[in-house]
């Protein structure tokens, strides 16, 4: 059985019941979804970040996240899994990314979610800029993440 | 033709967004056609695309190392990505 | 800080959107939420079960999960932590049980979430009934369930 | 008294929730207490209550071994938890 797959690139929210139910489909077993959302950090620390700006690369984006989606159902019994990604200007605690994968094993699916989101940090081509008081800057990236992406590896 | 595209911190940093160059010998490759943008575009342009962790894409995909490009492909350079 | 722990036992169906949001408290950061839903299983195995019945031990029940997310809280960095668990008559496909935990980090989001599920399935006083064409007849226990929850024993 | 509650498919194998009987010297442990409890109701419940993998609480809490009780104990038995 072929797992569903789909991206979306967007700038507008989403609705995590209606993604969550599209990851059923009718076929919900024993089981279930694990999900992950990112957010927008709050205006909280010294920086004082007002809002953030998302630059990706269109075409690429959709693609690389597909074949992040495809190797996640090479490597687990999934159902389905999704990736909903938000791009343009974003506020202070609003969501940025939802992944949702289902399967019949609740063990599947958390590694299968947990994959996509260490494989989106590090090869979907996203750039973050946070605007604030003193203007705005790029956001670096961690190097957390690289190492996070990179246990994956050579692992089955 | 060579579509170029540049990406986050690298396009601010260039001023430029894509260009368009004709296919040719001496950009037969991702580090040949890095050196001569490089060379070609001034210092801004040479500090910038020396900087060690710029990423590489050949048709919409990363590449690890060099590779060959002709007629036709769209290459893209970018600083590390921050998605997510 | 500590984290914002509630347990829910309820018969009523539950909303997604209402609990994700509980886990935030306008405290979002960089990081995000980790969420595991359980559905019952639809009817399409030999079994064709119609529906379940979910049995508990009221005050235990609560109890043992409240322990759960303090053992959780105390083993990663997080904002708060939740699980809501249906008991009573359930219909396939209906949801079951819901999960979330709320960190900076995703990686603690996800290995809370995980660790509250792979707990509840051993130590918490659940036990389903199913009913199907045959007569109705207890599930058992799977012993991978019990392995599942025994890796997280000796491990920070 | 002690408080004794039954759960699951042993609730159902020896028809009964939950009883209650006086705390005494000879269910001052909960060995002692499941072994009268079999010995004392027939065949069926020496039966259920055999079963290797019975779980046991004590004041809401599950005990791996044996454990001390004593008067006003709330004890449960039940089998291996399927939730979630």
């Amino acid at each position: 059985m072929r797992a569903v797959l789909e991206v979306n690139i967007q700038e507008a929210d989403f609705d995590l019941r209606v993604l969550q139910a599209s990851l059923l489909q009718g076929r919900a077993e024993e089981g279930g979804v694990a999900t992950f959302t990112g957010y927008v950090r709050v205006n909280n620390d010294d920086r004082g970040v007002q809002s953030l700006y998302l630059e990706h690369y269109p075409g690429m984006t959709e693609r690389s996240i597909l074949a992040i989606l495809e190797e996640s159902a090479e490597r687990w019994p999934l159902f389905a899994a999704r990736v909903v990604h938000r791009v343009g200007r974003l506020q202070p605690g609003e969501q940025i990314v939802w992944v949702g994968a289902s399967s019949a094993h609740r063990e599947a699916a958390f590694a299968a979610c947990e994959f996509i989101m260490d494989y989106l940090k590090t090869r979907a081509p996203f750039w973050k800029k946070e605007q604030g008081p003193q203007g705005e800057h790029w956001v670096d990236a961690r190097e957390s993440d690289e190492t996070r992406a990179q246990r994956w590896q050579g692992q089955q | 033709m060579l579509q170029v595209l540049f990406f986050g911190r690298l396009r601010e940093e260039l001023g430029c967004e894509r260009l368009e160059l004709p296919a040719s010998e001496a950009l037969s490759d991702l580090d040949r056609l890095q050196a001569s943008l490089a060379r070609e575009h001034g210092e801004r342009w040479q500090a910038a695309l020396a900087a060690p962790n710029i990423i590489r894409a050949l048709n919409q995909q990363m590449v690890q190392g060099n590779a060959a490009i002709s007629d036709g492909d769209e290459i893209a350079f970018f600083p590390p990505v921050t998605g997510g």
